[in-house]
């Protein structure tokens, strides 16, 4: 089961997702045991920002059907608190930590990047996109130009591997993948949250702080499943796959249309273990054979539906 | 007071249920688990059947504190408030759940004075297992223990019941059983009598605000057991902010659920 | 309950999602009581294509987490058939129909929009614009300025009310609204369907006959929401929203964010009443006091939320 | 032969429930709907925990032919292969769910002649219920009706109690019960025997072609009752296609379950 992802050698295929395990947290809760029991081949942090940030003002939380929304707001204690305060604790899991950040602008992101590489303990960057341009006020990630230029100002930062999280809110997630690749990111990894909304039952008004939040856990599995087939057939680079894990085959389902690793996150929170259990479910599932062989997805589709495949 | 939880969730046997007036106390078997500190709570999902209620609701597991902790058995209190809660209080006796926890900081004792200051407790509703779990803790060390208990109406009164330790006194805000009125009137009245107290205090948000009020207007130190809306319990979501007096925010899950309620400008109406 | 939509007279603001109910096979299940309770204050017809289409190889459905994907690929007895065959029958509904055209050039949607036209027993034409653009592979309803010029191109051909139905597929579904809108557009509907993608258990090769499919239901309701919401922040047009709605408040909802009208798609399989059943429930609800008093949406976010506000 | 349904779904109690070796027999009370014809099938769905299985499936309603339909009363029969089935399974006496139809077009009896071809039952496992029904109606009106029935094992065969009508022989891929091989070994027997029949056939998509092929190569005339993956049951998803020999697609919900095997090239082995 262990997988080489950019260099880094992991234990097995299935990581967590930024910002659904905090272990730090979660050592204050199960204390060491989390060490000896990692459920993680690799530890990524919640996205790390420049200045601290405090989040939005709660409810920070709806649960939806089959999943849950979340206006969380990237409360963070800003880069030189991550840096002082979280990183060494970081330090003692017994897997590879990967870092994830993000900035405004190209040179809020550059001194993150800059300030990231230089620890030791960090084995690799992940860029959070799903940030809006504060020029156009669309996602950095929904755009392959800005995303280009954003990766292409930060590649020669690092020489840690750098990971770009893409927003599976845009038109055309394959286009932003490949011009992240094309402009050096070493990997690739979707889906982040779906944009989306709840209201109060009894007010008709937002529910949560932040207006609107993202839609995680298995109601968006589908959805992501079709993103992350269709980054795999555009890029060469490894591609972390993620949304709405939460049994070893959802895992392998990823893996199958080319995944390098899975990510879990929102199971995280019905399951403090289910890193550790889907990994296991994924190893019974490629010893029993039916375990991912990457299946063709290039050929055409049906004449038919060449105009409207995805259409009902 | 915080009891490490076991790591990762656990698939516990229900091992009984009883109505208590309005309320459901369900019994589960926690062998060989380490005694959580009274406050703490657990994270419960029924193994079966678990998304099915309303817009296919419940997905997350839900927040309880424990009302009695003792030979490889954790009970719990709850009220039917919503799909999770429902479809907790149809497990019977056989049915198994998705445990998690201890979690949280529970209640910590009033420090030894001298004079030492008496606990005073004053609940609410569903706010009665932790008080009712400290209350137990503390008399199990023999100090003197009085609770002050709010319900809707008789029929929730009922819930006194599961007070086994201190001296009791009950409101209801139709006046059908005790006090008619609310629980905060017993409560100054009994800091009338004696202020030389700690409050520790659980309860809906507009009851804990009036105790909040009452005791920071008399300088009486308090402890809260706060809610909020919970994904995980263990602090890996940041869903369970509380705002603090000092700014910013905490998580009630890892630096709660009990506070101190000179901590807070008010307590939050909903989370 | 009774609505004003681009000046048809509707009993009650609850219509049929395109493809979601055949008429004219319900009336073969159920008889003329269809006529007599008919669920829908509008009747949608599927969307009709200048050539037939067989539409795609089975299967076609995928059961997902509280909703479900379908590769139907637009089965239909193409323009000449539909208006021969088909209209007759429909005409003889109880209420007003709304007639969902789609074609892969602005030489074809205009050809159906002319024939359409032609024909006194439809009310109103929806443009389903989830169809890929032959130029630029991207579906024409992802891209504001391929969508204007193909509202632009037809608009003048109808006096009937037009509707521009919009993909969820795309980054800022707002922009797209605002450009239908602009060029001549009476009103936008959305959501249709999530681009989403399932794997046969056994085989792990792609389930749906073609490849990838379309989600909808409760899992897609509050993306939906959030979608409906900023378009009709965006347009003064009336706005149909639809996806997920399963029940009479979540109907509610989409009023409160700003829809004038809300479409039921896949609950309509679930209870072949459904928009009825819906209708009643809303108005209880606006009877009961707790109906849509549309919420004002439009101030501000939370000043810490400025730059992030979406994302966790 | 189509019985129109009453519009919408109604909620229905379950008047029992019995297995029936591997099956279970599910009684549902319908009063005065209207009499289903022989073929049709309804759309089930529990009014409670729909949707809380593997995955959180099921969502959609699941299509079955009903079995016995008397006195205000359905009877279905159906196999534990998923979550939906599951679920139906699971209910008892007293338990409710969503029912909508009968749907689609049932069996058509054999043209009178002169001289009438005899009916011919071949059907597999869940394939018994259509033909168990069909046998009833074709004996009420006094015609011979003799059928094949295959099975897995001896657990399986004893579905085969349920063919209450006509005279039966049954084979298991086993050997267990009855003839050792395919019930396609039986039915080319009766054939062999007298040709002059209807056949009437509903079984798993292999024994279904297998019987396509069959009375295709003897020119003996046969009505296929298919299966297909359906959401609605009343043709408005298109998701129930099924491929014709003349090309193009029909719903098999609404021109189907049951078709002229002479409007097939094969009959598709998983849709
Ligand atoms: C530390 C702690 C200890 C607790 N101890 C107890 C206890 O001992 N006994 C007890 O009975 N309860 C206790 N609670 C409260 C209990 O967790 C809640 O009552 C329970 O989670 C309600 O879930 P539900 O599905 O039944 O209701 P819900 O439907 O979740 O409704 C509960 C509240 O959540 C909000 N809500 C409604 N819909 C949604 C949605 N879709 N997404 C998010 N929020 C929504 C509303 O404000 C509603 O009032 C405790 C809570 C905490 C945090
Ligand atoms: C007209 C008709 C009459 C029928 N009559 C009977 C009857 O009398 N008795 C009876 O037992 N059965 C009958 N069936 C079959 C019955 O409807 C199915 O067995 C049932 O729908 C299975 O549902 P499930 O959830 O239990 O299993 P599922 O999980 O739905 O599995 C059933 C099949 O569906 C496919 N599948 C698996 N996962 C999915 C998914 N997520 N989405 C879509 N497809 C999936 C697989 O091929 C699997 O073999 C009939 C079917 C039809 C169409
Ligand atoms: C509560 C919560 C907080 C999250 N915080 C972050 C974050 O800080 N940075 C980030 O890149 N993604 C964040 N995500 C997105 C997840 O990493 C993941 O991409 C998404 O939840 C989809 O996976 P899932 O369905 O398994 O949860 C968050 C998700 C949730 C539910
Ligand atoms: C089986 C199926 C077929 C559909 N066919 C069409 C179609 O032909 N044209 C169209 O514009 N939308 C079509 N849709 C999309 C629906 O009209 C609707 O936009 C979408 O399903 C979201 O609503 P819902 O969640 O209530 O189903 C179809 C949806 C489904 C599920
Ligand atoms: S409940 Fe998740 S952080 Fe507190
Ligand atoms: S099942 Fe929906 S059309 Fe046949």
């Amino acid at each position: 089961m262990s997988v080489d992802f950019c260099g880094l050698r992991l234990a097995h295929p299935i990581i967590n997702g930024s910002g659904t395990f905090d272990a730090i947290a979660a050592r204050r809760a199960f204390g060491d045991e989390l060490l000896e029991r990692f459920p993680f081949s690799a530890f990524v942090s919640k996205t790390i920002t420049l200045a601290p940030r405090a989040g939005n003002p709660p409810p920070r939380l709806w649960e939806a059907q089959a999943g849950m929304i979340n206006s969380i707001g990237l409360p963070n204690r800003g880069l030189a608190g991550y840096l002082e305060h979280d990183l060494p604790r970081l330090a003692q899991l017994p897997v590879p930590l990967i870092t994830n950040v993000m900035g405004s602008t190209e040179a809020e992101v550059a001194r993150l990047v800059e300030a990231v590489d230089a620890r030791a303990e960090v084995g690799a960057i992940e860029l959070n996109v799903s940030c809006p341009n504060v020029k156009t006020g669309l996602d950095i990630g929904a755009d392959p130009a800005s995303l280009a230029s954003l990766v292409r100002a930060v590649r020669p930062l690092t020489r840690k591997p750098l990971i770009v999280k893409l927003t599976p809110n845009t038109a055309d997630v394959g286009a932003v993948a490949a011009a992240a690749e094309a402009a050096g990111a070493d990997a690739v990894s979707l889906v982040n949250t779906l944009r989306a909304m709840a209201l109060d039952p009894n007010s008709g008004a937002p529910w949560l702080g932040g207006r609107t939040g993202g839609m995680s856990g298995p109601a968006i599995r589908c959805v992501a499943l079709a993103q992350v087939s269709s980054v795999a057939l555009r890029v060469q680079v490894p591609v972390v796959g993620m949304g709405g894990v939460a049994r070893g085959i959802h895992a392998n389902d990823l893996l199958s249309v080319g995944a390098v690793l899975v990510a879990v996150g929102t199971e995280n929170f019905r399951d403090p273990c289910a890193g550790a259990r889907i990994a296991a479910e994924l190893k019974s599932l490629q010893i029993a054979g039916s375990g991912s062989t990457t299946v063709n997805l290039s050929e055409p589709q049906p004449e038919v539906e060449l105009n409207c495949g995805n259409s009902s | 007071m915080r009891t490490l939880a076991p790591l990762g969730r656990r698939r516990a046997r229900v091992a009984g249920a009883d109505d208590v007036g309005a309320y459901r106390v369900v019994h589960v078997a926690d062998p060989g688990a380490p005694a959580p500190q009274p406050g703490q709570f657990y994270m419960l999902a029924a193994a079966e059947g678990w998304g099915a209620g309303h817009d296919e609701r419940p997905y997350l597991p839900r927040a309880f504190s424990y009302l009695r902790a003792a030979d490889g058995q954790l009970s719990f209190m709850l009220e039917d408030v919503g799909p999770g809660t429902h479809r907790l209080a149809q497990l019977t006796d056989g049915d198994e759940l998705w445990l998690t926890g201890p979690f949280g900081e529970g209640f910590r004792a009033p420090d030894p004075g001298p004079p030492a200051r008496r606990a005073l407790l004053a609940g609410g509703g569903v706010g009665v297992p932790p008080l009712s779990a400290w209350a137990h803790a503390l008399a199990a060390d023999g100090a003197a223990v009085s609770a002050v208990l709010g319900f809707r109406d008789a029929h929730h009164a009922v819930g006194a019941e599961l007070m086994t330790a201190g001296d009791v006194s009950v409101a209801t805000d139709d006046g059908s059983v005790g006090h008619h009125g609310l629980v905060t009137d017993l409560l100054a009245t009994a800091l009338d009598d004696d202020d030389h107290v700690v409050v520790y205090a659980c309860g809906p948000p507009g009851m804990l605000e009036a105790v909040r009020a009452l005791c920071a207007a008399r300088d009486v130190p308090a402890q809260l057991a706060l809610e909020a809306g919970m994904a995980c319990g263990f602090g890996a979501c940041y869903g369970c902010v509380v705002p603090l007096a000092a700014g910013g925010y905490i998580r009630l899950c890892v630096d709660g659920p009990v506070l101190d309620a000179d901590r807070l400008d008010a307590v939050p109406l909903h989370a």
